[in-house]
This record gives structure tokens, sequence and C-alpha cells, in this order.
């Protein structure tokens, strides 16, 4: 069965080695400092008692005021499961340094969360685009995409349309 | 030789020869004139079989059109600078005057000299086409085997040695790309 | 390209893109059931038991017994259907005139008709629900899959023999896209692309969910990771799903199909338990199971509303495909073509 | 040899003809019109027997491969889909011939037509009967390998002049491989001609029907080769590189639609038909069958013969997968060529140890079959295994099975369970 290691247990063995790594460490992940997250990751991926050597998945979370970026991982060898998460507060422009030198797995999924959510992987060889084309305005995966400023939804039904505001489930000042 | 069949063929064949040839030289695309000489070739083989020189006329379709004409066309593709269109050259005047001499020259040469007819020397019989024709395959093998081995042997040993310097050249060229089997 | 040679590979994906995650917030959680079969419309079944296990894990719900059994059945019969066109479309990329697709096409034709029989719906099946599944499979399923079960494993052995000791097929996928164990692992890869690179890594045997703790079957390993072993990977498990179906037929209980739920108000189809609209606990959820292409999971965010907070699905495919371009570069395209076909993605799953 | 050789014995359409020359002569034509008018009724009867066969092969390949697919085929158009054909050739007729813009126009015009002609041209010299041969060249079979090869510039026209990348690459693909399995073409015949002495197709047929005995019994390994060259030639099943699917769309004819591809499509049956032809007259006795020809009219036996060997094609085509293009060359160089060269050089022997001491043929030739089979198939396995076939890297394995979870069973990451 794999165990599910839990926040506390991981934040725990992070302690030692980085100090003031971890902001928080819930029962289902530890929440991570932004700039520290390359060393914390490397650390998690080589220690021999952790050995989080597969990374399941990487998917960005849009809470409103911050953006969290959730990674899972496993171990093969020990059959653990854990997940940590980093968030940056910027609206604008959220950027959070990439882990594909960590593991080479991520480095469409970063792609896929530059393109849907617009958060900026620094570091990473080749951030494009990857589902939407270049000229798509906006981030279609965020809460308040349905009525950012003068932006249609992806395509406008008819040239020179005005940019109406959509009514929709993520307004957010609705 | 005389009866209608073979001179109309003839004619055909010889405009068809010197037209194509014309042609290559005539022609813009590299590559079209490429096809034009493959044309001539194939007319050059045509007049030897109206000799009844069948051997020879189908091993000229075989080799000149066959496989020296891949040749051509591989050495035209494979040459970038080759702007794919007969250049335009300031020599133009002076090589259509240089052709027409040699043009009248070999004219000359072509109607004066008493060519000796079949059948008046020993040394070259008349082929009896009259009742079926026995091939011209079996006399060419056996003069290249018993009265011309020598040169056979020579061009046989010099071939060999130009493929083993193609080989060469190209191993040294692509020694990185040969993935192992 | 130079001449044959392959110098870059780019991958332009994105056409099949319907942004499943962003209309899923819009959607109730059992609303969002069908998205699930048309992300790997070549395993329904498998998207649905995904889903319908990471809500359950977010909102603690226990499955009762029949309904494991239930699910087990439907993702090995997919696995199975899904490896049908898999190992078919790679022989047909190597160059056969379509001879042995047609032939595994036949015998999918089956499964469609087994699937069918169960819940109405041959390629987006829709039959799992939260807690459960949708209908009981009527009296006459089991004694067609045993028919089934009779006469597949040797037609799957013939075809072993027929294509993975076909000559040319050897010599065409033999050393290509080599990636080495430590290469899968650092590309995340996961399924028949992780195993054919030598991990013995597979989730039914890691992670036992639905009946796969009680059912007896082998992973199946490839030894030097090139497509030829992919594909020997994908005809060995197979075999192994038609084992483990053999063992549930005979396994499977009795009782009820549907876990009871407190708030329930409005009764779905039969032995109605479930309320209409679900709303989990504030929290977030990852469950993942072993889809044919590899580890499938749903990450789950709930705000206690009726739809999910944010809805991720893990796609294999998408990840299988990290490495393409090392695996292609240098090849030449014939052998690109062979790559590509031993990938087996499922475009659905790659765009989502 | 025809029992009676009046004009209405029609086991051999060549006495009709014959007849119908002289008639011609006593009306007081002058010399050349009976050949002329023989000419022309020939060629129209080939031509037709080709175009209706082509139809009748378009069902019956697309039947059998059907067949092969566990499904029906086509059995729409007309009864039992037979009219496929049909509606094939109508279809291409009415479809509007696209012509690419950038395309070279004259060239893409001429390329149909330059690989359409050799197709045609090489029936003039297979003998269909007896009397039966356009032209009874005494250069027969060489005039087959001279004409294969003239199609390789209309293959280059094509592909060069429809200006697209994966034609070209087709094209060139289709050149290569031309080239190297031609010598393979020649050789083959070689150590055919040299047993039989001439290369007049019809010496060839009485040579074998004079011995009893059919070629392929003597000089197996030859049949193989030619086999396999002509496969190449034709760019069948499983040496199609340069029209393969899944790579190149569709080679070197990508760009052509209407009847220019309807010229393709027919071209390349009727070089199999072509290629079927030769092999039976070389190999497989011709339209001679141990003296049942005296009966049954020679060109029926030698139609049958020649759809069993194109049935042979089929059957490779709905089965084989499609060999890389290297590695077809590397087969053609580094395998077959030299099969060929030592099957000349025992051919060779033979024959000369056969014309010196004058054994009569009855003895000496099952002697020189039994020597040619188990060479063919000892030279076949030990040439493989020195290529590396017999190795275990090119053996079929299965994927071990193991209930260890988590262990590494790479072949580069030492044992297993690290």
């Amino acid at each position: 069965m794999t165990k599910f290691l839990d926040g506390q247990e991981i934040a725990h063995q992070i302690e030692q080695k980085f100090p003031q790594a971890v902001v928080d460490a819930q029962p289902e992940f530890a929440m991570i400092e932004a700039d520290k997250l390359i060393d914390v990751c490397t650390f998690l991926r080589d220690d021999d008692d952790l050995d989080f050597t597969f990374l399941n998945s990487l998917t960005a979370v849009d809470r409103l005021d911050t953006f969290e970026i959730v990674y899972h991982m496993t171990s093969m060898r020990l059959n653990h499961l854990g997940s940590i998460k980093t968030s940056t507060s910027e609206r604008e422009k959220p950027v959070v340094p990439s882990v594909t030198f960590v593991w080479p797995g991520a480095h469409l999924q970063e792609r896929e969360a530059y393109d849907l959510m617009g958060i900026v992987f620094d570091g990473h060889p080749d951030l494009r685009r990857i589902f939407l084309w270049e000229g798509f305005a906006g981030w279609p995966l965020r809460k308040d995409y349905l009525n950012m400023p003068g932006h249609m939804a992806g395509l406008e039904r008819f040239p020179g349309e005005p940019g109406k505001k959509l009514e929709g489930r993520g307004n957010v000042d609705a | 030789m005389e009866d209608t069949g073979t001179v109309v063929a003839f004619w055909t064949l010889a405009i068809m020869t010197i037209g194509s040839a014309l042609m290559v030289a005539i022609v813009r695309n590299l590559i079209h004139a490429v096809v034009f000489l493959v044309l001539s070739f194939m007319g050059v083989a045509g007049l030897y079989i109206t000799l009844s020189a069948d051997f020879v006329g189908v091993a000229q379709i075989l080799i000149y059109s066959g496989a020296i004409s891949i040749l051509v066309i591989f050495a035209i593709v494979l040459t970038p600078q080759a702007g794919r269109d007969n250049a335009e050259t300031s020599m133009r005047l002076p090589a259509a005057i240089l052709a027409v001499l040699v043009a009248t020259m070999l004219g000359y040469a072509a109607v004066e000299t008493a060519w000796i007819k079949c059948g008046e020397t020993a040394r070259l019989p008349c082929f009896p086409d009259a009742e079926g024709f026995d091939g011209t395959a079996q006399a060419i093998g056996n003069a290249l085997l018993d009265k011309y081995i020598l040169p056979f042997e020579i061009a046989a040993a010099l071939m060999l040695v130009a493929m083993l310097g193609a080989i060469i050249i190209v191993r040294a060229e692509g020694t990185e790309g040969t993935a192992e089997e | 390209m130079d001449g044959e040679k392959v110098i870059d590979a780019e991958m332009i994906i994105g056409y099949l893109h319907r942004s499943m995650e962003k209309l899923a917030e819009e959607r109730t959680y059992t609303q969002n059931i069908p998205f699930t079969d048309r992300t790997d419309y070549l395993a329904a079944m498998t998207g649905n038991l995904a889903y319908v296990m990471a809500v359950e894990k977010l909102m603690e719900i226990d499955v009762p017994e029949r309904a494991h059994w239930l699910r087990t059945i439907m993702a090995e019969l997919q696995r199975f259907a899904s490896h049908c066109m898999a190992a078919g479309t790679f022989a047909n990329d190597c160059g056969t005139w379509q001879t042995p697709v047609m032939h595994m096409i036949r015998d999918r034709e089956k499964i469609l008709d087994l699937f069918e029989m169960a819940c109405g719906a041959r390629l987006t099946t829709n039959y799992m629900r939260i807690g459960g599944v949708s209908r009981d499979i009527p009296p006459e399923f089991l004694p067609a899959m045993a028919t089934l079960l009779k006469e597949l494993p040797d037609r799957v052995s013939e075809y072993e023999d027929l294509l993975l000791d076909n000559e040319i097929i050897i010599a065409r996928s033999r050393g290509i896209a080599v990636l080495t164990a430590e290469e899968a692992i650092a590309y995340s890869l996961s399924g028949p692309m992780l195993r054919g690179s030598g991990v013995a890594w597979d989730l039914r045997k890691a992670d036992p969910y639905a009946a796969y703790d009680k059912v007896e079957f082998d992973i199946a390993v490839g030894t030097n990771g090139d497509a030829y072993d992919r594909f020997a990977v994908r005809m060995a498990e197979m075999l192994q799903s038609l084992r483990i179906l053999e063992q549930c037929a005979d396994m499977i209980t009795e009782g009820p199909i549907h876990a009871r739920m407190s708030t329930s108000t409005v009764q779905p189809v039969g032995d109605p338990v479930a309320p209409l609209v679900i709303r989990p606990p504030e929290g977030e959820a990852y469950a993942r199971i072993e889809s044919p292409r590899g580890e499938l999971g749903f990450y789950i965010v709930s705000d206690g509303g009726p739809a999910p907070y944010r809805f991720h699905i893990r796609a294999p495919s998408f990840i299988n495909l990290t490495p393409l371009k090392k695996m292609t570069v240098g090849a030449t395209i014939a052998d690109a073509v062979v790559v590509l076909g031993s990938v087996d993605i499922v475009v659905g799953e790659v765009d989502r | 040899m025809p029992i009676l050789a009046e004009w209405y014995d029609f086991r051999d359409l060549g006495n009709a003809m014959g007849a119908l020359q002289d008639q011609i002569l006593d009306w007081g034509a002058p010399d050349w019109v009976p050949y002329v008018v023989s000419g022309i009724i020939a060629v129209v009867g080939i031509l037709l027997w080709l175009l209706v066969s082509q139809i009748i092969f378009i069902w019956i390949e697309r039947r059998v491969i059907g067949l092969m697919h566990n499904r029906i085929g086509p059995n729409r158009v007309g009864p039992m889909g037979l009219l496929q054909g049909v509606a094939d050739a109508i279809k291409l007729l009415l479809k509007e011939a696209v012509t690419a813009r950038a395309t070279d126009k004259i060239l893409f015009w001429a390329a149909p037509i330059a690989i359409f002609i050799p197709a045609m041209v090489v029936f003039a010299v297979i003998p269909f009967g007896e009397g039966m041969v356009l032209s009874d060249l005494n250069v027969g079979v060489l005039f087959f390998v001279a004409i294969g090869s003239i199609n390789t510039i209309a293959v280059f026209a094509a592909g060069w002049s429809s200006n697209n990348k994966f034609a070209l690459i087709g094209a060139m693909r289709q050149i290569a491989m031309l080239i190297s399995y031609e010598l393979v073409q020649v050789f083959a015949i070689l150590g055919v001609v040299i047993m039989v002495g001439s290369m007049r197709m019809q010496d060839l047929v009485g040579w074998q029907a004079d011995n009893d005995v059919w070629m392929f019994a003597i000089q197996p390994l030859a049949l193989v080769a030619f086999i396999i060259a002509g496969l190449v030639e034709v760019n069948r099943s499983p040496a199609d590189t340069s029209e393969a699917e899944s790579e190149l769309i569709a080679g070197f004819h990508t760009e052509y639609s209407g009847i220019k591809f309807g010229f393709f499509y027919a071209a390349e049956y009727f070089a199999t038909f072509a290629l079927c032809g030769v092999i039976v007259t070389l190999f497989l006795g011709g339209w001679t069958l141990w003296g049942v020809e005296e009966w049954v009219p020679g060109f029926l036996i030698f139609l049958t013969k020649l759809y069993a060997v194109f049935f042979i094609f089929i059957w490779a085509r709905g089965t084989l997968p499609r060999l890389r293009i290297d590695q077809l060359m590397t087969f053609s160089w580094k395998f077959l060529l030299e099969l060929m060269f030592v099957n000349i050089l025992v051919v060779g022997l033979e024959t000369l140890i056969w014309r010196e001491q004058g054994y009569d043929a009855a003895t000496v030739l099952p002697i020189f079959g039994v020597i040619n089979w188990v060479l063919a198939i000892g030279l076949v396995f030990l040439w493989a295994r020195m290529l590396g076939h017999g190795t275990p890297r090119t053996a079929g394995k299965r994927a071990t099975l193991t209930q260890e979870l988590g262990a590494i069973y790479y072949e580069g990451a030492g044992s297993p369970g690290a």
C-alpha cells in the first residue's frame, strides 16, 4: 500500500537541512518558501530515506489572492507519496523557480501551468504557450479570466465585438 | 537496310536525336536539359537498332539512359550553387560561330569520305540479314573473350580501382554517420 | 530534417484543447463524470474510475464490495481493449497494411459489446458514480465474458508469435528511442513506457485500488527500453488482464452496488442512494490509478461548494511525450513514426 | 509443334496472325503493311488484356486483403463489388487533376506519361504463346532490364517537379533502391541465361520444355533474388518505402490527382504484371506445362501462372510490415549481391562441365538441381548468421513477468532489484 507521507513529517525532515524554508506544515502538504524551492527539491530527490525520484504531477491553483503550485512526488523504492506546495502572491506577473533541472518530467507541466495560469517559471529552458496560440490574450484558468478588462474569452465571434463582461462563476468582485 | 520500314525509322530517330541534342543546349532549366539528354540517348539507341546491332542498342538504353543520366541528375541536384538554369554567358556569339564551324567540318568529312560498303573487303563481311537474323550478342561475346581479352581485363581492373576509390572517399566523409547495424 | 535524418522535432499540440479543467469548475461533481471519459476516449472506464476515486477520497466514502469487483472487471476489460488499439496501430506504423489492427479491432468489438451490455454505451461509458457504479451488470454479462475469456488468451499469444517474432518488426523497432531506467523515472514517464525501460512500477501493485489487492497477477517489464520492448510489455499486459478477469469472474460477490450516502435526497437509477448535489468538505485530494497509458491522476480542490474549486487531470499521454524530442532527434523519418507509435498517445488526453 | 497450323487453331493465336499476314500480302499490299497491321492488332490486344486484368485485379487484391483482415472487402459497386475497378477508373477520370502553382509544369505533366511508357513497352518482349510474342528480340531478357531502368528518370521527374519535400524524398528513395536492386536483378537473370545459353525468351521457354524441368528447380536462389528485386522495382509491399503512407503520404505521386494519379496507379499494376510475366517465363516454364500445351492453349497456361505469382505479391502485401530504406539497401548490398556472385560462379562451373564433357541433360540436371538447392539454403543461413541475424539482438523476446515492485530490470542497470 503506498504510504501517504503527511506534511508535518516532510516539513520536519526539511527543517533540519533548511531552517526557515518551511512556511507552514499541514497534514496534506508542506508549504515551502518560493526562493528555497530548488535546493529543497534537490534535497528531497537525493535524500535516501525520502528518495522522491519520481515527480507525479505539478499543478497550479489560483487561490484568488495567491497562486499555489502543488508538487506530488513518489519514491518507487520506498513506495510512499508526498506533496509540497509553494505560493506567490504576485497577481500581475507571478514568478516561481522552475524545477525542470531537478525533475525533467516537469518540463511540459510547467509550460502548461504558464499557458493556462500565467505563472512564469524562471530558469525553464523553453517557456512558451503549449496549448493556445501565441497571440492568445489572457490566462484562461485564472478565476477572474471571464471579465478581464477588454479581453474577450479567446475568439471574438465577429471582429470589433466590444469586450462584453460575461457573468460567470469566476467574476471576483460580484 | 533499304526496305521502307527502316528508312522511315532511321529518319525519325535521327531527327529526334538531333532535335533533343539541340534542346539540351537551348533550354533554360537544367533539369529539362537532362531530360532531353536522356531523350537523345534513346534516339541513339534506336539508331543502333536500325543498324540491327540489337545488343548494343539495348545495352545503350540500359547503361546510358538508365544509369548515366541518374549520375548527371545527382550531380546537378547535389551541387547547391547550380542556379538550375543555363546561365546567360557573354560568350554566346563566339560559341555559335565555333559550333557552325565544327558542324560544317563534320558534314564535309561525312559526305566526302568513301565509306567501305559491307562485303567489298574480306574484313567486313555483310551480315546476311535476309533469312533469320541470329543476333549479335553471340559475336560480341566471342570477340570480347577471345580476341580482345586483354583490354577486357584491363577495363575490369580499372573499374574495380575506381569503385574502391569512391568507397574510400565516401567512407572518409561519412564516418560518423555509419550507425552500426 | 536533413535528407532522411531528423535534426529537430517540435511538438505542436493544443488542437483538441477543450479546457476541461475550466469547464469542470462550473459543473457539480456528478455532472463532471462525463468529462472524464472524453479525455482518454480509448479508456473511458479508467478515466471515470480515477475521478470517482478522487472524490470518494475527498469525502471518505467506502465503496461496497460488489462495486469494487465491478470496477476492477471494467478497468481490466478497458485495458485489454485499449492495448488492442495500441498494439495494432504500432504494428501499423511499422508498415503492415492494417492486417493486425483489423484482427485486434475485431476482439475489441467483443469487449465493447460487453460494455454496451453493462452500461449502454460502447466508448464514452459514464458508468461509475461517486460511491459506486451506476448500474448492476445484467445476468448474461458474466457468461458472455466467460466465453470471451476462453477464446482470447490463445488469440493474444497468436498475435505475440506473429508480431513479436516477426523479423521485420524486430528490425524496425529494436534499438529505436532507447530510454534508460533512470531517464524514464526522471522524465516521470509511467505505464508501458516506464515498464518498457525496465522499471517494475505498476500502481495496481504499488497502491492497490478497487479489488486489485484480492487478485493475483504479474507486472510485465521490458529489458532494454526501446520501442520493441514497450510493444512487448503491452502484449504481455493483455494476457495479464485476461488472467485478472478470470479471477474476478469467479470471485465477484453479491451485494449493493452503491454506498449509502448521508444526505440522500434524489436517488439515481435502480436502488438510488446518492444525492444529486454532493458537497464534499473543504480540502484537496489526489487519487491516481494505472490507466492503459500510465498513471492517470485527478487532483481535486474543494471549497465546500457544489462544484470543484480546482480540477486537475494528471494525463499520462501528455507527460509521456516529454522525451519525444530526445527520442526522435538523430533517427530517420521512418523511425520517428515508430517512436510516436510506441509512446501510444491519445490526443484527447494530451490536450484535455 | 502445333498439330494443325490452320488459322482457326486457337491454341496459338500466332497462327491466326500469320494467316492474316499472308492474306494481306495476297491482296498485293507492300511488304511492310502486314507488319504494321499485325503490330497494331497485337498492341491493342495486349492493352485490352492489361486493362481488363487490371480492373479485375484491383477487385481481387482488395477482396483478398479484405479477407486477410477478416473483413469482406469491396462489395458495394456492381454484383459482389466486381465493378470496383471500373468505379475507381471512372472516379479517377472525373476527378480534377490539380497542378500546384509552384510545380515545374512541363516535367509535372510529362512524368506520368514517362512512367507509363516503360510499363507498356516491356510487354513487347514477353512470350504469351508459341507464336505469340510481339517482337522476338534475341536480347529479350536484357531488353526487360533496360526498360526497367528507364523509369528511374520518370520517378525522379515526378518527385522533383512536384516541388514537395516528401515527394522528393520518396523519389530519391525509389531511385536509390532501383539502382541497387537492378544489379541483383541482372545477376539473377545472368544465372539463368548462362545455363540456357541464349537471351531469347522463346529459347528460355523452349529449353525448359525440352528438358521437362522448370528453371526454379535448378536455380532457387536466382528465383528468390529475382522476386525480391522485382518487388523492390515495382515498389510493392515489404519494400514500398517510397510511398509509405505512415511516413511520406504517397511518395513521389503525392501531388498528383485525377487521371495523372490514375497513370501512376495503372503503371504500378502493369509493371507488376510484366514482372510476373518475366518470372513465369524465366523460372516457371512460360507457356509450357509438360506437354499439356498441345491441347490447352499456351497463353491460358501462361496467364494462370502469371496470376498465381501475382497472388503471392498480394499475399506479401497483406502480411509483411515495411522495411526501412537503409535496411533495404544493406539487404541488397551486403546480402543479396554476394549470394548472386556465388550463384553465378556455381552455375557457370556447372554449365562449363556440362558443355565440355557433353553429358546429356537428363542425368546432369537433377544433380545440378540438388547442388543448387543445398547451396542456396546453406548460403542463406550462413550469410544471415554472418550478418548478425541469429544473435539474441534480433531474436523475438517476450516481456519478463515479475512480482517485485520497484525492481529495475534494465540491461544497463546491473542486477534486478537495484
